[in-house]
């Protein structure tokens, strides 16, 4: 085991512990699981809540603050979120004007979300839901419970937040939400497999000289296990899945985002491929953020996620933003 | 401790019983967490296989939880036994398998009523309401290689019997658990694998294997047979 | 190789040509291989210039913009840049107010910067020169050439960059640089080796269950040699291995830096314990910064870097910076 | 193609020389580069052990450019086409080896002057020069496991032969660069690894190894004993 822990069974404790330390201006309730803006809740604004299972960090605890979530619920590793935390984390956040959930489309996340969202609103909190699914990769197997929910999540948390940041009510940011969603389009590529602490090794076998095109964020499988190809042909194969399904020709915001265990300076190299095709695509590239955002604990590779950007989006995305994993403007 | 009340003492023989009380759905409980404890690894195997690798965590931590809350006080009924538990699982498993696993047991026990003991037949109606309710959550069908594929022919066997043998309800939930090994997975993480998936066993499906097995164990544990 | 690479001889300009679609914000001359600010010179300030080998992203070139570096000259990977980089470097970012060369102390980067630096000065630029040996981990080493400079780096960066951010002359500048430089300590720790592009495989060995503590940013070698330890047991030896050496018991800037594979899941669990260490030890911290800052390629494990702070080094940390790899503030 | 000038057209015999021209200065340059080129490997191998792997990359990618340099013409003295070479490696390598190589081809070729002929023993008394210059730029002594541990007995034996045995020059380097596996690393990256360093060889010392019997075939060429 390479892993930096204590044990696996304390390993998401561990971390809050550790958020607490390094981020005053958070709060991190380490016994209920739960991440919230210091200055919560902000009285006149909408509030957004998100969660998941562990491991894909800085998704979604280090996108509380200003301008995005107001909380964040961290599973097991891995594993979504119970209803309770959520239930807190609304409870916490609710300034009177609402709680947008935004959910990744994973069975359990689903599930426990709709149980936490039956739950508030028993408590007299009004509630919306987003459903992000954006992974292009396994929308041709038949059998799919729909898309997987991967980097679009950073967008519409993004885009979303920064609309209740300028008071728009609950049924706006949640429209805007689902825009986003349902425009952006993903597809990610596994260069090694993830291990998790619980496993203690990796989760699937994939040798080296060997990638999966169109991983999931859990390793799950994707489209092809494929001989090794270089940054360039992998940056073809991934932006041309994204473009076969992406429902619009605006310019887009682009992330190319590293699945935890690629460096920097190789992310840069497909970053500069992926603009390479879509400038051959004729597709053109509003914004680009580049780096490890919705991860996978340490899997080598990376994925692109595009969205479709108007001019209300491209203000949105730009507006000030105050979070440990995305800051700017502020 | 009791149980199986015609017979005292929680020395249930599994056979023709007037019915369960609350002690006995307890030791099921228990039996649960002792089988998920000692099972996990093969459960998180399972789910590695196919899944995220999670399944045995999610298992054991839940149904610790449920032993912890069940050594604070035994519920009175039945029902509130089950429905304990299961609110239980849903507040610490998280994952698919917690509001799943949640669901079937507060449903069963929400079904059983606030009787304090109940027959054979009362449970295998309401374990069957409780799996219904899963599959209406899950949106799962028979086949689509889900946990739902070893307790639906548990449920069936029970009823088959009475509500008598809880060792045939045992025996379908395993046989059903090891049939999921050739179904290819329609429903949950497993389902991005398609025909992949086909091949393994099914971790959720294994799981409730455990669970009917320590119902049975619950009920026959006088006759050494489990 | 699982790596996202064309070849390994175009790794850095693909990066940097990445780095150009990316940020707008900076000038990238991928021919001179220089990252500067889009608006430099600027007038009246003091210009900051760094640079090192590639591989440690996002130090240098993420650090280049308001608050903090003016330019960076990123080498081959390892491997110190040429002269010609920063002289280039210097002469785009020099108002006439000076220019300050921030070295990490490893022969090749002290050789290349001295060489750039008469050649500069020839060219009538004003230099100083800030050298930066911060690894406590081989101090022990009675051949070793000085401490490596590791951590460090991103203090000094930031904190002269504030400075001279705040029209201090060069000298003010050179001297809290050094001040920073010389009164902070790190020490690192690898679970496993990091790959070069050029090797094309691990630098050196280190089995699964062994770890190297007091590791080098380029894989050197450190102390020793150890089985694998928990993440508790790690912080101690790291933090007391940094403390015996710090030369002062004011409250401190923490680094807690990943090597570039650790998940940030471990790395805040890292940090937990780094803080609870530090408790222990009774030295107050000041601020926590967490992340994957001065990377090596691939490597798992994590480095812990002190800088002791007074009110003025705050006040110069909390100063705005709007960099690719680390803003606020702004 | 010139060369030593007293045979001409490149032929030298390593032997008597009058002295040697630009031609000859930019066929060692080519044969570095050779070297360089198909040795890169081994290079960055001996650089993995004891430093960062980037050795033979840093070589080639000098030589190449120095190459391409002379491609677009050759200087006129052998001082030039050294300190041409020296400021192109300075230029294009990077790391320790870039300032310190180019330390010395710059210094050699500056202490030949503009002679457009230079004989063996200014060689040799000018490749020691530049030695000097690299023992004082990089602060290592005899014995720190470093380039110097190669070139200094080359020189050394150059000069012995009076400047005459350019292949006593090439095999002393080889010597002197398989003897620093023995050495512990008192200089440079390589110096981390304390007494680990010992039992690998040094790559700069490799390295000059290479640049030396580069020497000693723009020498020899003729003789087909390189
Ligand atoms: N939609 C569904 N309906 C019924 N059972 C399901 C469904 N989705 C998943 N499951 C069951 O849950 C199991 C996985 O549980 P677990 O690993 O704990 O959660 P997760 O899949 O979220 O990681 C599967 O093996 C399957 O039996
Ligand atoms: N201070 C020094 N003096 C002389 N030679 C040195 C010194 N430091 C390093 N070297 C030589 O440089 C070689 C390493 O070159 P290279 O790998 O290209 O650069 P780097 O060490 O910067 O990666 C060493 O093997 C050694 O021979
Ligand atoms: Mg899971
Ligand atoms: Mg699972
Ligand atoms: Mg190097
Ligand atoms: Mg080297």
């Amino acid at each position: 085991m390479r892993m930096l822990i204590n044990v696996p069974e304390t390993v998401v404790p561990d971390a809050l512990r550790g958020m607490a330390a390094a981020h005053p201006e958070l709060t991190v309730d380490v016994d209920r699981r739960i991440v919230v803006r210091r200055d919560a809740p902000v009285a006149g604004k909408v509030a957004l809540v998100s969660g998941g299972g562990s491991g894909h960090e800085p998704l979604h605890g280090g996108f509380v603050g200003p301008g995005m979530l107001d909380a964040a619920c961290p599973g097991e590793v891995f594993t979504s979120p119970v209803p309770d935390q959520m239930v807190a984390a609304a409870a916490a956040v609710d300034s009177g004007e609402g709680v947008l959930f935004v959910v990744k489309n994973y069975t359990g996340d689903v599930l426990n979300f709709d149980m936490a969202a039956e739950l508030a609103e028993d408590e007299g909190v009004r509630l919306a839901k987003v459903l992000v699914q954006d992974d292009v990769a396994v929308t041709d197997s038949t059998h799919t419970a729909g898309r997987r929910g991967t980097g679009a999540t950073l967008f519409v948390e993004k885009i979303a937040g920064a609309l209740a940041a300028e008071g728009a009510p609950l049924e706006r940011v949640a429209d805007t939400a689902r825009r986003v969603a349902e425009s952006s389009r993903s597809f990610g590529v596994a260069l090694s497999a993830c291990s998790t602490p619980s496993k203690g090794g990796p989760m699937f076998e994939l040798p080296p000289g060997e990638l999966e095109l169109g991983v999931g964020i859990h390793g799950e499988p994707g489209r092809e296990r494929r001989a090794m190809m270089t940054s360039g042909e992998i940056a073809q194969a991934a932006v041309d899945a994204v473009l076969e399904e992406l429902p619009s020709d605006q310019p887009v915001l682009a992330l190319v985002n590293g699945m935890g265990a690629t460096p920097l300076l190789e992310l840069y190299g497909f970053c500069g491929e992926v603009h390479r095709v879509l400038a051959e695509r004729r597709v053109p590239v509003a914004r680009t953020l580049v780096g490890n955002y919705v991860t996978s604990l340490d899997m080598a590779g990376a994925s692109v996620t595009l969205c479709p950007a108007d001019e209300e989006l491209l203000r949105l995305w730009d507006a000030p933003v105050r979070t440990p994993g995305l800051r700017w403007g502020v | 401790m009791s149980g199986k009340v015609t017979n005292g003492a929680g020395e249930g023989t599994g056979g023709s019983a007037e019915g369960w009380d609350a002690a006995f759905f307890a030791r099921w409980m228990r039996a649960a967490a002792d089988a998920v404890d000692r099972e996990a690894d093969r459960l998180t195997e399972l789910d590695s296989a196919i899944g995220d690798a999670d399944h045995g965590g999610n298992m054991r931590r839940g149904f610790e939880a449920v032993r912890s809350e069940l050594d604070e006080g035994v519920p009175a009924t039945p029902g509130s036994v089950l429905m304990t538990a299961g609110r239980k699982l849903v507040s610490t498993v998280g994952g698919a398998s917690g509001p799943l696993y949640g669901t079937l047991l507060r449903r069963t026990g929400k079904t059983l009523g606030d009787a304090e003991v109940v027959t054979g037949e009362e449970l295998a109606g309401a374990l069957s309401a409780g799996i219904d309710a899963v599959a209406q959550l899950g949106g799962a069908a028979a086949g689509d290689k889900t946990m739902l594929d070893a307790l639906r022919p548990a449920a069936d066997a029970l009823a088959d019997s009475g509500g008598k043998d809880l060792r045939a309800a045992r025996t379908a939930a395993e046989k059903g658990a090891e049939e999921t090994t050739g179904l290819q997975a329609r429903k949950g993480r497993a389902s991005y694998l398609g025909e992949r998936s086909i091949g393994h066993q099914d971790p959720g499906a294994a799981s409730a294997a455990l669970l009917m097995a320590a119902l049975a164990e619950a009920g026959g544990e006088a006759e050494g047979s489990a």
